[in-house]
């Protein structure tokens, strides 16, 4: 179904933040679609624009400093980038929505869990008072929260962290989105109640449909959950396939170090864990060529001074002049 | 050691952050692009300039000749014209910029340093009963009515020249110190702080070499804002009877025109109150930069 | 019932701090205060005399006793008879604190009221010049003396060189008409003078709650920008908000009343302060600062209170 | 663990309660932060301390170095007590003991130059001549990755991994004989997290250092040690080598925490062991085992009664459980 027309299109999207020493652009001329019910992932380290992306679908970015440069963002075949704020309203919460990393914070401590939830759905659904908390119990039962009749009575703070993402996933799919997007929202928890969320996610996924944007640092919880995924460093996607052979052959010198360097159980302990050496350029003083090319082994006089584009098959597209496992 | 060094060399990041810069640089970088901040501090820079002229005897010392006629205008020889008994206000007015870098110096430097140390000493063993005897007295100071407070000092030092700056000293050191505790616990539970005390450094030692020198942005901008709120005080303070004692100032020339305006003659009060605005206007201005400049948190 | 306990915690927990400021005054004001044994005895007194002056004013009596004796005036809420008019305490205290109230209400609520506003646009337009505007008028609103302003306003409003509409000085209330009258230009000093603090403070607080991560849910969801500043926004700067006011309240109504009132005339606690502060008329003294710091007391109370009802994270334990 | 020879570090009995007001004079019931716990290291051994947050995992590393003064117990380090002595004596230990934070932005003070930050602990217990201990925190920062070149800079001109090697280097200048890792690498990235993994192990074998590695994360646990312990609410629930646990582990709960971990590799997707419910509040522990509220196999005696430690492996090796499926 994701073969015909895609649910989100994402062209050319470039996001360019104001500093001190300069324009950083953090997402840099990337392109990615996201089809009907599919969950797509999209991994990287801290700072590659991973975030910044999710937040530029909302047209969330903080302006200033940032703004979006260039590129084009279609939700179902309408443009989003350059609708005004009070169109987008509409769209944030109920065609699209978003759950964030730190469930301590992201919700307003001085209202009830209740009044929250039904402002959405009020807002959104037009429903009455009353309509609108039945409807909000309803969802919370939904993400397995018991007694739900109580909860929307309590504050954020009476409730725990992974009872907290659940009330924010809640409130995330009270208006039936097309769009999930979910940015690291497991990695501020601890691994049992990580547990519980993903498959609270996974099960609504295959109860309602909702195509899943899902945004983590963390590969294991990408190959337990998407269909497919991109991998993103320092603003550009590098590598984009289906989530077996990602992690079956990983294309890219940067997909391979880092499915590598994950600290994963093994049957018998490593002597020394494989390493990407160097570090992260700084977005300010990005190399000419490839990103990636001080810290790749494979690195050649080309990669330092051009940059690779994004090229292959529809589902399976690295952006490399010297791809592995080829 | 040497075998293994090689080859973690090998592995490690060793590539630096080409921006290299300290943070009193970055700050310095970030004034300095600061139109208004910049301006501000030339013209306390230029007040400044003729409270050291006054100081040493280069002008202003003919503030307290009585030389004119009563009220007289302007003119070449009074250029602000003269007051009730004749002298002359523009000596007077240049003269009082000398007192109001007095008053806010001594109490902005002075309050500031009580109230970093005290305010650190309260904030390293908060709970303590040391935290708890500051913070009771902070309590106290705050709970008298200020005004009260400086003529009762004024009465028990029996009429001392700078029992004025003493009670603001007593006064203002709290707002610092409440400040400068509250940046202390949360600075005390930074694993920098850890740190040192799992190496064995002694407390006087953390607090100075690892707490106060991060609360530095904090003092700089209070000590700017303490100074302005000192120049103010002053005014209402010699309105009432309680402030300068010998020599003149502003709050003095304010007070002595509080008569002559309904009469019509407004050279005491523009003068004072011209000069006055234009010293604490630029210098609100400067400690508003210098907060942006110096202070990550501060939002704008 | 919880709040009641809760109250009278916070009472007793006022103590220390009631003892402190009254035994700090009591130390500067009277023990090193002035002596008016001399004042009240005419030429060549003879020693019995001065001793039984002295014995009259209790100066003979040992620190600790003295100092005990303005506790038991505090406790009973009795300060005895004023030493320059020689009227009761408690009477001055009874005509002039509700002038003092009527002169000051009008000026700290729309003060406080208009500096939220003021804030909230300027938080609102953030970074534009709307808000460049406000913020600049109110540095300059800043650096202003309270003198000036008082001066100024009073040329502008009252005198012949301006606009002349309202009374020089002094309180003659009798009706809603000569209120109004009397009150205008001292309400127009107060906010003019608290408006620049005020605003800067309160656009600061609420700047700090729109970072927050709570806000950008809210705008995730769709919630609008005007609701985002009047609901999320501004119940949650509330406690900041609430604890500004409420400790200005003992403060404004002693030290900002006294210049204001001493400048226009108005027999209010301030005028009487200042007279009192001129005289070294010590029973006065003695109960304007024994009762600033039960207010102060009784004000922290009502803040934790306060907090509780906007705040649901702060309990009352 | 259990050697004919002395261990390095032995911890007996430690408790560390924080005290809880209830009201203005009455103390409440304290928190149970740490609870009971006795363990022994031996010299250039890892002992790795797993748990989630809020488990007292963090306390137990900061009371043995008496960062946080434990309520009562006892720590001996190279058979000289660490509890209960004077500050003289103390200070003599510290020097053997040392400890690497999580958050690399906090751990170093922003205002003091790596040179300072590393140089600090050597002026403190007047170690060498200053001539010396310049060189010594040269042949330190190399010794952690890092060039001479450093030396005269700030903190915030590093990058994380970079600051948690400078953060290394100020632990090792007083060549301590055991290093408590509090989450050293949780804050940093993947592909970065590695290199100072590596770092850390190569210490281990070269120095024979030993360390309390603290981590939430099971993974890199097995990376590091040969021994792992397990808590839960002050606890320890578990304690053998690390073989044993990962292979075969005997408490529920470090079932679940294994089961719980996202494997990145999409052909297994594997089913989880979902615990239900959340970790009780440390203020108000359940009675009996403190993990029967949300154990899959509960039994009635688990609410009534607190487990005894058993021994489910042999005398050389023990893997020792806490759970009454064992008694």
């Amino acid at each position: 179904m994701a073969d015909t027309t895609p649910l989100l299109e994402v062209r050319n999207l470039t996001v360019e933040f104001r500093t001190e020493h300069g324009i950083a652009r953090a997402v840099d001329n990337i392109s990615f679609d996201v089809g009907f019910g599919e969950a797509l992932g999209v991994v990287g380290e801290s700072g590659c624009g991973k975030s910044v992306t999710a937040l530029a679908i909302l047209g969330l970015i903080p302006s200033p400093p940032g703004r979006i440069a260039a590129g084009s963002i279609k939700l179902n075949g309408r443009e989003l980038v350059g609708l005004p704020e009070s169109k987008l309203r509409k769209i944030r919460g109920s065609e699209i929505s978003m759950i964030f990393q730190e469930p301590m914070t992201a919700l307003n401590p001085v209202f009830t869990v209740g009044n929250q939830m039904s402002d959405v759905l009020r807002r959104h659904k037009g429903l009455s008072r009353k309509q609108a908390r039945e409807d909000a119990a309803e969802l919370l039962r939904l993400v397995g929260i018991p007694d739900p009749k109580q909860r929307l009575r309590e504050y954020p703070h009476e409730l725990s962290g992974g009872m907290r993402q659940r009330v924010m996933i809640a409130m995330a799919v009270s208006c039936s989105p097309k769009l999930l997007i979910a940015d690291e929202p497991t990695t501020a928890l601890d691994v049992t109640t990580q547990a519980q969320v993903l498959e609270e996610i996974n099960l609504l996924r295959e109860k309602l449909g909702t195509a899943v944007l899902f945004i983590t640092h963390d590969l294991g919880v990408i190959a337990e959950l998407c269909d497919r995924a991109i991998v993103m460093y320092c603003g550009m996607i590098v590598e984009e396939a289906p989530i077996e052979p990602l992690y079956d052959r990983p294309r890219h010198p940067y997909t391979e170090g880092l499915l590598a360097s994950i600290p994963r159980i093994r049957d018998r302990k490593l002597k020394r864990l494989p390493t990407i050496a160097g570090m992260v350029p700084d977005l300010l003083q990005l190399p000419d060529g490839c990103r990636f090319a001080d810290r790749c082994e494979k690195a050649t006089g080309r990669c330092q001074l051009e940059i690779p584009t994004l090229e292959g098959a529809r589902k399976r597209k690295v952006a490399c002049f010297h791809p592995v496992n080829g | 050691m040497s075998v293994a060094g090689e080859t973690l060399a090998g592995a490690g990041d060793l590539t630096l952050r080409k921006t290299r810069e300290s943070l009193w640089s970055k700050a310095r970088y970030k004034f300095r692009h600061d139109v208004w901040g910049m301006v501000a501090l030339g013209i306390v820079l230029v007040y400044f300039v003729i409270a050291l002229g006054v100081w040493l005897g280069i002008w202003g010392q003919g503030w307290s000749a009585v030389g004119g006629e009563k009220w007289g205008s302007m003119s070449a020889e009074y250029w602000f014209g003269t007051n009730i008994i004749g002298q002359d206000v523009y000596d007077r007015a240049i003269y009082s910029i000398k007192t109001a870098f007095e008053i806010g110096l001594v109490v902005a430097v002075l309050s500031t340093v009580m109230g970093a140390v005290l305010g650190a000493i309260a904030g390293f063993f908060q709970g303590s009963w040391t935290d708890e005897v500051i913070l009771w007295l902070m309590g106290v100071l705050d709970s008298i009515p200020f005004y009260l407070f400086v003529a009762a000092v004024a009465f028990a030092l029996g009429g001392y020249a700078y029992s004025m700056h003493l009670a603001m000293i007593a006064v203002f050191w709290t707002i610092t110190a409440r400040l400068v505790r509250g940046e202390v616990i949360k600075l005390k539970n930074f694993e920098f702080v850890e740190a040192a005390h799992a190496i064995g450094v002694p407390h006087f030692l953390i607090i100075f070499r690892h707490i106060m020198p991060n609360t530095l942005h904090i003092l700089l901008v209070q000590s700017t804002i303490v100074f302005v709120a000192a120049i103010k005080t002053e005014v209402i303070l010699s309105f009432l009877g309680l402030g300068v004692k010998d020599g003149v100032s502003w709050g003095l020339m304010i007070a002595e025109s509080t008569q002559e305006v309904l009469a019509g003659h407004f050279n005491n009060f523009v003068a004072a109150s011209v000069l006055m605005f234009g010293l604490v206007m630029a210098f609100n201005m400067f400690a508003d930069s210098l907060q942006d400049a110096l202070d990550p948190k501060k939002v704008s | 019932m919880e709040v009641l306990r809760f109250a009278i915690k916070k009472l007793i927990g006022g103590i220390p701090l009631l003892l402190g400021v009254t035994f700090i005054s009591f130390l500067l004001m009277v023990y090193y205060g002035p002596d008016k044994t001399y004042e009240l005895l005419g030429k060549n007194p003879t020693t019995e005399q001065i001793a039984e002056i002295r014995h009259e004013l209790g100066y003979d009596k040992p620190f600790l006793v003295r100092y005990g004796d303005y506790l038991k005036e505090i406790v009973t809420l009795d300060f005895g008879y004023s030493d320059s008019t020689g009227e009761r305490v408690n009477r001055i205290l009874k005509r002039t604190i509700p002038i003092s109230m009527a002169m000051v209400t009008p000026g700290f609520v729309l003060g406080n009221l208009i500096g939220v506003i003021l804030a909230l646009t300027a938080a609102h337009f953030r970074g534009r010049w709307m808000d460049k505007l406000i913020m600049g008028g109110s540095v300059v609103g800043m650096s202003i003396s309270l003198l000036i302003v008082v001066i100024a306003f009073q040329i502008i409003f009252s005198s012949s060189y301006g606009l002349d509409l309202f009374p020089v000085r002094g309180w003659e209330v009798y009706n809603v008409t000569s209120y109004i009258q009397y009150v205008t230009v001292p309400t127009l000093v107060f906010i003019f003078v608290s408006l620049g603090y005020n605003t800067r403070f309160y656009r600061a607080v609420i700047v700090e709650e729109m970072e927050r991560d709570h806000v950008r849910t809210a705008r995730a969801f769709g919630t609008p920008p005007a609701k985002l500043l009047y609901k999320n926004i501004l119940k949650n700067s509330m406690i900041p908000i609430i604890t500004r006011i409420m400790f200005s309240i003992p403060l404004v109504i002693i030290s900002g009343s006294l210049v204001i009132e001493t400048y226009f005339g108005i027999p209010g606690v301030g005028k009487v302060t200042y007279d009192a502060i001129t005289t070294g008329d010590q029973p006065i003294l003695k109960a304007v600062v024994g009762l600033t710091a039960i207010l102060f007391v009784l004000t922290l109370m009502a803040t934790d209170i306060m907090y509780k009802m906007v705040d649901p994270r702060v309990s009352l334990k | 663990m259990m050697n004919e020879t002395q261990p390095l570090l032995t911890v007996r009995n430690l408790k560390k309660y924080f005290p809880m007001k209830a009201g203005m004079f009455r103390k409440g019931t304290p928190l149970k932060a740490v609870d009971d716990v006795s363990f022994d290291l031996e010299t250039g051994k890892t002992l790795g301390l797993v748990g989630e947050s809020g488990c007292g995992k963090s306390t137990l590393g900061r009371a043995i170095l008496r960062l946080h003064e434990p309520t009562s117990g006892e720590v001996i380090l190279d058979s000289k007590p660490v509890t209960g002595v004077k500050h003289g004596a103390l200070m003599l230990q510290r020097r053997k003991m040392q400890i690497i934070f999580q958050d690399p932005y906090a751990s170093l003070n922003p205002r003091r130059t790596v040179y300072q930050t590393v140089r600090e602990p050597l002026d403190i217990h007047k170690v060498g001549d200053p001539k010396e201990r310049r060189h010594t925190v040269e042949i330190l920062l190399e010794r952690v990755g890092l060039r001479r070149q450093v030396m005269d800079r700030y903190p915030h001109e590093f990058s994380g991994g970079q600051r948690q090697r400078v953060g290394i280097a100020r632990a090792l200048a007083l060549n301590p004989k055991f290093i408590v890792a509090d989450e050293p690498v949780s804050a940093l990235d993947v592909s970065v997290q590695s290199q100072v993994l590596n770092l850390i192990a190569d210490l281990q074998k070269d120095m024979g250092i030993a360390f309390l590695f603290i981590s939430h994360d099971l993974a890199v646990v097995q990376h590091v040690s040969d021994h792992v312990a397990v808590m839960y609410l002050g606890k320890l629930v578990e304690m053998g080598p690390a073989a044993s646990i990962y292979k075969d582990p005997r408490h529920p709960y470090t079932q679940a925490l294994l089961s719980a971990i996202p494997n990145p590799d999409p052909k297994h997707r594997k089913k989880h062991v979902v615990l239900s419910g959340d970790v009780p509040s440390p203020v108000n522990p359940p009675s009996g085992c403190p993990f029967h509220t949300r154990c899959p196999r509960v039994m009635d005696i688990c609410k009534k009664e607190t487990p005894v430690q058993t021994n489910q492996g042999n005398a050389t090796n023990p893997h020792l459980v806490s759970c009454h499926l064992y008694s």
